[in-house]
C-alpha cells in the first residue's frame, strides 16, 4: 500500500457515556464513517471518512458527537501551510486538477463586514415597522425611455417586459442535476409562497416543475440544457448566463454517471453521456453576438419576459456590463468571486475574479454615469450571507440579489464542500435516491420561506431605522453607508464615506 | 323497545356497546346465572396463576351498567321462552318480556360418563370464575391433580396451578395435546415443553374406570389423584332456543345478522354455530373475539340497523408455561413451513388465499396473517414469498401501504 | 463650509400664498405669516420665492445672483453676455439692517437667450438655461444663480425669514403667488446660497422636513444631467420636479403619485386602471419616490404645488378664503394673514394639494 | 382526531423514531441516561428493505379489532385512542393475534406493546413524530 501522505483534518469525537449505540450516524453517513462492532457492542468511526457535514452529528439523538479540527500540525511555517502541503501531496498522488465544491473559502476582505448601515437620531424619525406599512417589493427589467399619451394624454402603459418581487430576494441559479429535485422542489415551492424566483440553472426544468413557472427563471447557458420552447415560455424571465462567480472563465461538467432517468430527459441528452457545458458560448463571441442571443430569446418568446445576462465579476466588470446594458439585455446579474458552485476547479473558484461589492459598486456607478441605469436592473450574487448584505447590497446600487449558498445551508446544506462527491449527506447535492429523500421538500420549502420572511423582517427593521418605508429609497442611496478600515481607493471605488465623516 | 338479554359475558358485551351506540333510550335487561359482574372467562386460570385478582378480572369496569344504563338480573336462570308473548320465563318462575331478545347463554363443560365417576368426591370443571374458586380451595401442597382433557381449557388450568406445588396429571384421548388447534408437530413441540415444566402426559389414553381416588386406564396404569379436573370440552348452551322450536345444531344456528330462525330472537358467542369463512363450514367458534363481535353484530341488527358480521374463523391465542401459540384459520392446503427448533410456523394457503396458520414462539405480527385470512386477501397481490417469511407491511403494494399508514394519497402527484 | 461640502441637516418653517384669480398682493402677507413661525428657524436661513413680481419682464429670465466677489461677477458676466441678451442688469434693492450681515453682491439680471447660441445647442430654450445655470454655478467660482425664473424671483439669506424679507424689500413687491421658507439647520453654515427656497427656471421649493432617500434620489437625478451641487433636499427635491415635469410632462397629480407614491396596498385597492397608471409611475419613477418625512411648497409658474410624505411626518395645514390659498406648516401662520377662512385642513400623507391661477389671469 | 400517519416516501429508515418512541415511556428527561446500556422497546417499529423503510405504530381504527378481542377488556378506545391499561393485560396476545397491522406487538413486561399517542407522557406530540427528522411521521387530522 502506498504511504497515505495525509492525516485527516477532522477527528469525530464520540462520547461514550451517551452514545446508546442507536446506530442513526452509521446509518446517515454515506461516507460510511461510522460503524458498529456487534461483538463489543460498541460504535467506531473512521476519520479520514469523514467530511464534516454534521449529518451525524445533527442526527444523533443523545449529542454523543461532535466534529474538531484535528490538531494534528506540520511545522509551524508562514509560507508553507499545511494546505499548501496537502494540496500538494494530493497531486502528486493524482496527477489531477484539485477540485472544490462551494464559494471561495480563502481570506480575502469581506468588504460586506467594512460597511455600516445609518440609522436616523432626531431629526428625522425612524419607521416602525410593525406599524407602518413598509415595502420591499421590488420590479426587475428597464424602464420606459418615454412617456407617452394617447389621445385623450392618458399615460400609455407601455412597461417593458419585468418581473416582480415580493422581497429583494431571488434564488440563484443551481441545476437540477448538480441538486437533487427535492432541492429543486423545496426551491420552487418557497418561491411561489414568497412571490420571488428561483433559477433552473443549466439543468432544464423538470416537468413536475412546470406549474411554478410564473416563479421561474429559466437559464440558457453554452451548454443549452434543457432549453425547448415550453421551457422558455414557461417562465417568468430568461437568463444566459456567460459565467459564474465561482469559475469565471470556464465551463461547466456533469459526469455521465449522474445523467440518470429524470435528469437525462430534463436535460435532454442520453443517459450517462457528460454533460458538458463550454467555457464559453460558442454563438457568443463577442457582444454583439450576446445582443443576437438576447434578441432570438425574445423573439422566441414574442417580447414578453425579461431577458437576464449572468456575468462574473472580473476585473473589467463595468465596462462589460455597460456593453450588456445596451445589448437589449433587460437585468445584469453579477456573480462575485465569492459565489458557489457545485464543481470548480480549486485554484480557479479561489483566485479568479473580484469582489462582488467592489463589481456592484463600480458596475452601478458607470451605468449611471453612461446615463444607462434605467436600461437595466442589477442583481447580485456571490456571498449574499444575511439580510445586512442584502441591504448593503440595495444601497451600494443593486435592485435585487441572488441567493444560492443561503438557501443551501436553510436545506440544510453544513458547508463541507464536498457537493463533487455527490455523496451529499442532506439531500441537497446530491442524485442517490436514498440520499435525496433525506431532503423532505415540504420541510425544505418551509425552511426556505422562513428564512426568507426573517430577512424581510430584518430588512424592514433596517429600513424603518433609516427613515426609509419603501425599498426604491434605499436603491444607489450609498449616503446610507459608511466604511471602516477602508482605505481612500476603496471608498472611492464603493462610493461611500469612512464611518465619522 | 326493551332488549333483554340473557348471559352476562362478552357477547353480552358486545351487543350492549353497540345498542348504545344507536338507542341511548331503550331498556336494556341482562340476566345472568352468575352472581359476579362481567367477568373474562378466560382469566380463570390467570387468577390462579396469581396474575390476576378478581377485581382485575372484571371485563369492562364497575360503571359498566350505570353508564350503558343496563338492568342486571343476577343469580337468575332463564327456563324457557314463550316466542308468542315476546317472554322468558325464569326458573323462579318470574317472566319478563322483550321486544329483541339475545341469547348469549355460552356453554357448558361436558361431563362424560365414566364408571364409577360419581364415586369422586374431588371432582371439578373449569370454566367459571366459581369453578376456579372452588378448585383452589380443594388445592393444597401436594395435592395431585388429574386434569383431564388436554384442550385449552385442560391445559391452562394445568398452567393456572402449576405453580401451587401440586402434582398435574393429564389425560388425554387424543393421541396429541391441543388436538383442535395443532398440527402434530406443533403439537409435539408443546408436549415436550409441558413435560418440560413437570405436566405428566398421558396420551392415546382413556379412563376406564374410577376409584374413588384412582383413575384406571386403558392400558392399566393407575393413577392416583386428589383432585380431578374434568376438562374434555364444553356443550353449547341451546335448550332455550331448542326447546322453542328454533333451529339449532350442536349450536344455535345463526345467520349473518345473528338472528336465529325464531323472530326477534338473536344468539351471540359459544353457544351458537356461525360460518367459518377459513373453511365454508358451520362451527362452533367457541372464543371470545367472536363473541363479542357477534353480540356487537346482534345488537347493532337488534337496535334496528342492518349489520353483518361475516368474518369469523376460528382463532386462538395461548400462553403456556411462558410459550405462545397462536393459530387461525382452516388447516388447508399447500403448505409454507418454518422452525428453527424454538419457533415454529406453518401457514396453510391454496386457490390464491391463505387457510389458516399456526405459529408457536414468535408469534409477533401474526395479526397481519389473520388478516389476510380474514379478508381473503389475493396472495398474489403482496410478496408472498416475504410475508411467508416476515410478516408485514412490506410485502403489500406501496399503495395499500400507503392507505394503510396514510399520508401517500395527498401526495401521489408529486412523487 | 458651505452647502455642498457636507450634508445638511435642518427642520424649518414653511409657508405659502396664491390667489387662485391672479390678483397680485404684498410680499408683506407672506412675511406676516413666516414670522409667525420664527421658533421654526433659528436664524440660519430665511427665503422668499415670489410669483408675478415682473410683468414689464415677464418674457425674460431673471436672474438672481450672489456673487462672493468682483472677479466672479467679471467672470459670471462675461459668460452671460456670451450666451444672453442681457435686456437689464441691477443690484437687488436692499435694507441694511442690523440682523443681517456678510451680505454677498445681489445682483438681478433680465436675459433671454441669444439664438444663435440657442440654435447652436440644438435644445429648447428652458433647457439651455437650466444648462447655463449648472454652469455657472459648477463652474464659475464665487457665483451662484439663485433664482433663473421668469416673472418670478427668490430673495434669500442667512438670517430669520422675517428680516430677510424686511432687507430684500419684500413687501415693496406684488405678486399672486408667495413662498417661505424659515431654516432651523443642525450645523452652522454661513452662505447665502445655501438657505431656501431652491429654485431651477420658475420652479421654487420650499421644504420642511429630512428625506432619507436623498443619495437615492440625487444619484438618480445626476444621471439625467442634474448636479447636486449644495447637497440639500430642496435642491434634489427641485430637479426632481423639473425632471418629472419638465422633462417627462407629467402633470403635478402625477408628480404627487410620484414623490409621495401611494403604497402598493393602497395601489393594489384601486380600480384597473387608476392602478395601472399608479403602477406605472411607480415602476417608471422608483427613483424619484421621495421618502422620509417632508412637507414642500413647490411654486412654479401659474401655481402652487404643497405636498407631504406619505406617512405625514412633517406639520402642514391648508387654509382657503375665497380666492386665496394658504399653506404653512402651522394654523397659526395662516390665521394671522386671514383668520376668516372658508375652509381650513390637513391634507394626509401623500395628497398633493395644487392650486393654479385661473387661465389667462396672470 | 390528529393521528400519526407515515409517509414512505420521505422515511430515512434511521430508527430515530423508536428510540424516541423507547425514550417518551421512561419519563427520563435525558435521553443518554434513560437508553443507555438497554435494548429498546419501541411501540413504533421501522420495517425496511432494498431502500424502502417506513415505521408502523396503532392506527388507532375506528373497529378496533384488538379492542374488541381483547379478552381482558385491558385495550379500551377512549377518545379515539387505543389505550392499553398495563395492570390488566395479561399478554395473552389475543390483540397480536387480531391486529392487521402487527403494530401491537409481543413484550417481556407483562403487557403487550401498543402506541398510545403519548398521551400518558409530558410530550403533547407523539415523540416518535417530534424525533422524526424528515416528517415521515406526522401527527395531524385528517378528514376521515
Amino acid at each position: 500500500m502506498a504511504i497515505d501522505y495525509i492525516y485527516p483534518d477532522y477527528e469525530i469525537v464520540r462520547n461514550y457515556d451517551r452514545c446508546i449505540n442507536c446506530r442513526v450516524c452509521e446509518r446517515q453517513c454515506a461516507n460510511e464513517a461510522h460503524e458498529y462492532i456487534e461483538s463489543s457492542n460498541k460504535m467506531v468511526s473512521d476519520d479520514s471518512k469523514c467530511v464534516n457535514c454534521h449529518r451525524c452529528v445533527s442526527l444523533c439523538p443523545t449529542r454523543a458527537l461532535k466534529i474538531v479540527k484535528s490538531d494534528h500540525t506540520f511545522k509551524t511555517n508562514a509560507n508553507w501551510e499545511g494546505k499548501s502541503i496537502k494540496e500538494i501531496y494530493k497531486q502528486a498522488e493524482s496527477g489531477g486538477v484539485l477540485l472544490s465544491s462551494m464559494g471561495n473559502p480563502e481570506n480575502y476582505p469581506v468588504y460586506f463586514d467594512k460597511i455600516l448601515i445609518n440609522a436616523s437620531q432626531v431629526t428625522n424619525p425612524s419607521i416602525d415597522p410593525l406599524r407602518e406599512p413598509m415595502e420591499t417589493r421590488v420590479y426587475l427589467g428597464a424602464k420606459p425611455s418615454k412617456i407617452e399619451r394617447d389621445e385623450n394624454s392618458r399615460i400609455k402603459r407601455n412597461l417593458p417586459p419585468h418581473v416582480m418581487l415580493s422581497m429583494p430576494v431571488m434564488f440563484s441559479a443551481m441545476s437540477y442535476g448538480s441538486l437533487s429535485y427535492n432541492a429543486h422542489e423545496s426551491l420552487a415551492r418557497a418561491s411561489a409562497e414568497l412571490g420571488i424566483l428561483y433559477n433552473t440553472g443549466e439543468g432544464g426544468l423538470h416537468e413536475n416543475l412546470y406549474k411554478y413557472g410564473k416563479n421561474t427563471i429559466v437559464q440558457v447557458a453554452s451548454g443549452r440544457f434543457g432549453v425547448h420552447k415550453k421551457y422558455l415560455s414557461s417562465a417568468a424571465a430568461i437568463e444566459i448566463k456567460m459565467g459564474q462567480g465561482a469559475k469565471p472563465g470556464i465551463g461547466g461538467h456533469l459526469p455521465g454517471k449522474k445523467i440518470v432517468g429524470d435528469i437525462s430527459r430534463t436535460r435532454m441528452i442520453p443517459e450517462g453521456t457528460d454533460a458538458i457545458s463550454p467555457a464559453p458560448h460558442h454563438d457568443i463571441y463577442s457582444i454583439e453576438d450576446l445582443r443576437q442571443l438576447v434578441y432570438s430569446l425574445k423573439e422566441a418568446t414574442r417580447y414578453t419576459k425579461p431577458v437576464i445576462v449572468k456575468i462574473a465579476a472580473v476585473h473589467n466588470v463595468s465596462a462589460i456590463a455597460s456593453g450588456i446594458a445596451r445589448s437589449g439585455a433587460d437585468i445584469i446579474a453579477i456573480d462575485g468571486f465569492r459565489g458557489g458552485t457545485g464543481a470548480a476547479p480549486t485554484r480557479i473558484r479561489d483566485h479568479v475574479g473580484i469582489p462582488i461589492e467592489l463589481a456592484l459598486a463600480s458596475v452601478d456607478k458607470r451605468l449611471r454615469d453612461e446615463g444607462i441605469r434605467d436600461n437595466v436592473s442589477i442583481v447580485v450574487g456571490g456571498s449574499i450571507r444575511s439580510s445586512a448584505d442584502i441591504v448593503k447590497a440595495i444601497a451600494l446600487g443593486a435592485d435585487c440579489v441572488y441567493i444560492g449558498t443561503a438557501a443551501l445551508i436553510a436545506l440544510g446544506c453544513h458547508l463541507c464542500r464536498s457537493c463533487h462527491s455527490g455523496k451529499c449527506n442532506w439531500g441537497i447535492a446530491t442524485q442517490r435516491e436514498d440520499l435525496v429523500k433525506r431532503l423532505n421538500p415540504n420541510i425544505g420549502y418551509k425552511r426556505l420561506v422562513n428564512l426568507m420572511t426573517a430577512w424581510q423582517h430584518e430588512i424592514m427593521e433596517m429600513m424603518g431605522g433609516m427613515g426609509i418605508n419603501s425599498i426604491e429609497s434605499l436603491k444607489g442611496n450609498r449616503l446610507m453607508l459608511r466604511g471602516v478600515g477602508l482605505n481612500e481607493k476603496e471608498l472611492e471605488i464603493l462610493g461611500i464615506k469612512h464611518a465619522g465623516e | 323497545m326493551k332488549y333483554v338479554i340473557i348471559g352476562n359475558s362478552a357477547a353480552a358485551v358486545g351487543a350492549v356497546e353497540a345498542i348504545r351506540k344507536n338507542d341511548k333510550e331503550g331498556r336494556i335487561v341482562i340476566v345472568s346465572n352468575e352472581n359476579y359482574h362481567v367477568y373474562s372467562r378466560p382469566l380463570i386460570s390467570y387468577l390462579l396463576l396469581g396474575k390476576t385478582n378478581e377485581e382485575k378480572m372484571k371485563y369492562r369496569n364497575d360503571d359498566f351498567y350505570r353508564e350503558n344504563r343496563c338492568e342486571l338480573k343476577l343469580n337468575k336462570t332463564a327456563q324457557r321462552l314463550d316466542i308468542k308473548q315476546k317472554q322468558v320465563i325464569f326458573e323462579d318462575g318470574d317472566a319478563e318480556s322483550y321486544d329483541k331478545l339475545l341469547i348469549a347463554t355460552g356453554s357448558s363443560p361436558f361431563i362424560p360418563p365414566v364408571q364409577g365417576l360419581d364415586k369422586v368426591k374431588s371432582m371439578y370443571t373449569f370454566t367459571t370464575l366459581d369453578d376456579a374458586k372452588a378448585l383452589d380451595n380443594a388445592l393444597s401442597e401436594n395435592s395431585k391433580v388429574l386434569i383431564v382433557g388436554a384442550g385449552l381449557i385442560g391445559l391452562k388450568c394445568a398452567e393456572g396451578i402449576s405453580k401451587k406445588k401440586v402434582e398435574i396429571s393429564c389425560i388425554d384421548l387424543s393421541y396429541k395435546v391441543l388436538s383442535s388447534i395443532l398440527d402434530d408437530e406443533g403439537s409435539e413441540i408443546i408436549k415436550r415443553h409441558l413435560q418440560d415444566n413437570k405436566i405428566r402426559l398421558y396420551l392415546k389414553r382413556h379412563i376406564i374406570e374410577f376409584k374413588e381416588n384412582i383413575a384406571m386406564l386403558d392400558d392399566g396404569t393407575e393413577i392416583p389423584f386428589d383432585v380431578l379436573v374434568m376438562a374434555v370440552g364444553v356443550r353449547p348452551n341451546i335448550s332455550l332456543v331448542k326447546d322453542a322450536g328454533g333451529r339449532t345444531n350442536r349450536g344455535i344456528i345463526i345467520d349473518e345478522r345473528c338472528q336465529t330462525s325464531i323472530p326477534d330472537v338473536y344468539a351471540a358467542g359459544d353457544c351458537c354455530e356461525s360460518m367459518d369463512i377459513s373453511s365454508g363450514e358451520a362451527k362452533v367458534m367457541a372464543l371470545l373475539p367472536n363473541a363479542y363481535m357477534q353480540g356487537e353484530c346482534a345488537g347493532m341488527n337488534m337496535s334496528g340497523l342492518d349489520f353483518v358480521f361475516d368474518k369469523a374463523i376460528p382463532m386462538n391465542a395461548i400462553g403456556l408455561f411462558g410459550k405462545h401459540i397462536i393459530t387461525a384459520g382452516t388447516y388447508s392446503g399447500d403448505v409454507y413451513f418454518e422452525t428453527d427448533g424454538k419457533n415454529y410456523k406453518k401457514l396453510f394457503y391454496s386457490d390464491n388465499k391463505l387457510n389458516g396458520f399456526i405459529l408457536i414462539g414468535d408469534v409477533a405480527k401474526a395479526g397481519i396473517y389473520t388478516a389476510l385470512i380474514r379478508e381473503k386477501t389475493p396472495l398474489d397481490t403482496l410478496n408472498f414469498e416475504l410475508i411467508c417469511k416476515t410478516p408485514g407491511l412490506m410485502a403489500f403494494s406501496k399503495r395499500a401501504r400507503g392507505e394503510m399508514l396514510g399520508g401517500i394519497k395527498s401526495e401521489a402527484v408529486s412523487s | 463650509m458651505r452647502e455642498g461640502m457636507f450634508r445638511n441637516l435642518s427642520g424649518c418653517a414653511i409657508s405659502g400664498i396664491i390667489s387662485k384669480s391672479g390678483k397680485r398682493f404684498s410680499g408683506q402677507r407672506i412675511i406676516d405669516s413666516i414670522t409667525v413661525m420664527h421658533e421654526r428657524s433659528n436664524g440660519l436661513g430665511g427665503g422668499f420665492a415670489a410669483y408675478g413680481i415682473y410683468p414689464e419682464y415677464k418674457d425674460y429670465y431673471a436672474f438672481h445672483m450672489f456673487y462672493d466677489n468682483r472677479t466672479a461677477k467679471k467672470e459670471c458676466e462675461e459668460f452671460l453676455e456670451e450666451h444672453f441678451d442681457i435686456i437689464n442688469l441691477s443690484k437687488i434693492p436692499t435694507r441694511k439692517i442690523r440682523e443681517i450681515t456678510d451680505e454677498p453682491l445681489i445682483w438681478r439680471y433680465f436675459v433671454t437667450p441669444l439664438p444663435t447660441k440657442l440654435a447652436e445647442s440644438q435644445l429648447d430654450e428652458r433647457e439651455f438655461v437650466a444648462r447655463c445655470v449648472f454652469r455657472i454655478n459648477t463652474c464659475i467660482d464665487g457665483a451662484y444663480v439663485f433664482s433663473s425664473g421668469k416673472n418670478m424671483g427668490v430673495f434669500k439669506a442667512v438670517g430669520f425669514p422675517e428680516d430677510v424679507g424686511y432687507f430684500y424689500r419684500l413687501d415693496e413687491y406684488e405678486g399672486y403667488c408667495f413662498t417661505a421658507h424659515g431654516r432651523y439647520p443642525t450645523n452652522t453654515p454661513g452662505w447665502w446660497g445655501g438657505a431656501h427656497p431652491f429654485a431651477l427656471l420658475d420652479y421654487s421649493v420650499v421644504h420642511n422636513g429630512e428625506i432619507s432617500s436623498y443619495d437615492a434620489n440625487r444619484r438618480a437625478i445626476e444621471m439625467y444631467g442634474y448636479k447636486c451641487t449644495l447637497l440639500t433636499d430642496t435642491e434634489v427635491i427641485t430637479y426632481i420636479i423639473d425632471y418629472l415635469h419638465r422633462k417627462n410632462k407629467l402633470t403635478f397629480n402625477e408628480i404627487c403619485s410620484v414623490m409621495a407614491a401611494p403604497f402598493w396596498s393602497t395601489i393594489e385597492s384601486k380600480p384597473q386602471e387608476e392602478r395601472e397608471e399608479l403602477e406605472f409611475l411607480r415602476y417608471t419613477f422608483a427613483s424619484q419616490l421621495i421618502n422620509g418625512p417632508f412637507s414642500i411648497i413647490v411654486g412654479f409658474e401659474g401655481g402652487m404645488m404643497a405636498l407631504n410624505d406619505r406617512l405625514k411626518l412633517r406639520s402642514m395645514v391648508v387654509g382657503e378664503k375665497d380666492d386665496m390659498v394658504y399653506v404653512a406648516s402651522e394654523e397659526a401662520a395662516i390665521r394671522v394673514i386671514q383668520n376668516d377662512l372658508d375652509k381650513v385642513w390637513s391634507p394626509k400623507g401623500g395628497e398633493g394639494v395644487i392650486v393654479t391661477v385661473e387661465k389667462g389671469k396672470i | 382526531m390528529k393521528r400519526v400517519y407515515v409517509n414512505e416516501n420521505w422515511c430515512l429508515g434511521c430508527h430515530l423514531c423508536e428510540y424516541y418512541c423507547a425514550f417518551a415511556s421512561t419519563n427520563e428527561k435525558d435521553m443518554a441516561r434513560a437508553l443507555k446500556g438497554i435494548k429498546i422497546s419501541p411501540r413504533i417499529r421501522v420495517e425496511e428493505m432494498d431502500g424502502i423503510s417506513f415505521a408502523v405504530s396503532c392506527r388507532h381504527c375506528n373497529e378496533p379489532l384488538c379492542v374488541k378481542g381483547c379478552i381482558t377488556g385491558a385495550l379500551t378506545r377512549v377518545d379515539g385512542i387505543i389505550m392499553i391499561d398495563k395492570d390488566k393485560c395479561i399478554s395473552c396476545y389475543t390483540c397480536v393475534l387480531c391486529c392487521p397491522y402487527g403494530a401491537v406487538s409481543p413484550s417481556e413486561d407483562g403487557a403487550v406493546l401498543k402506541c398510545e399517542l403519548c398521551i400518558k407522557t409530558y410530550s403533547r406530540t407523539p415523540m416518535c413524530v417530534k424525533g422524526c427528522p424528515n416528517e415521515a411521521i406526522v401527527f395531524e387530522e385528517r378528514g376521515e
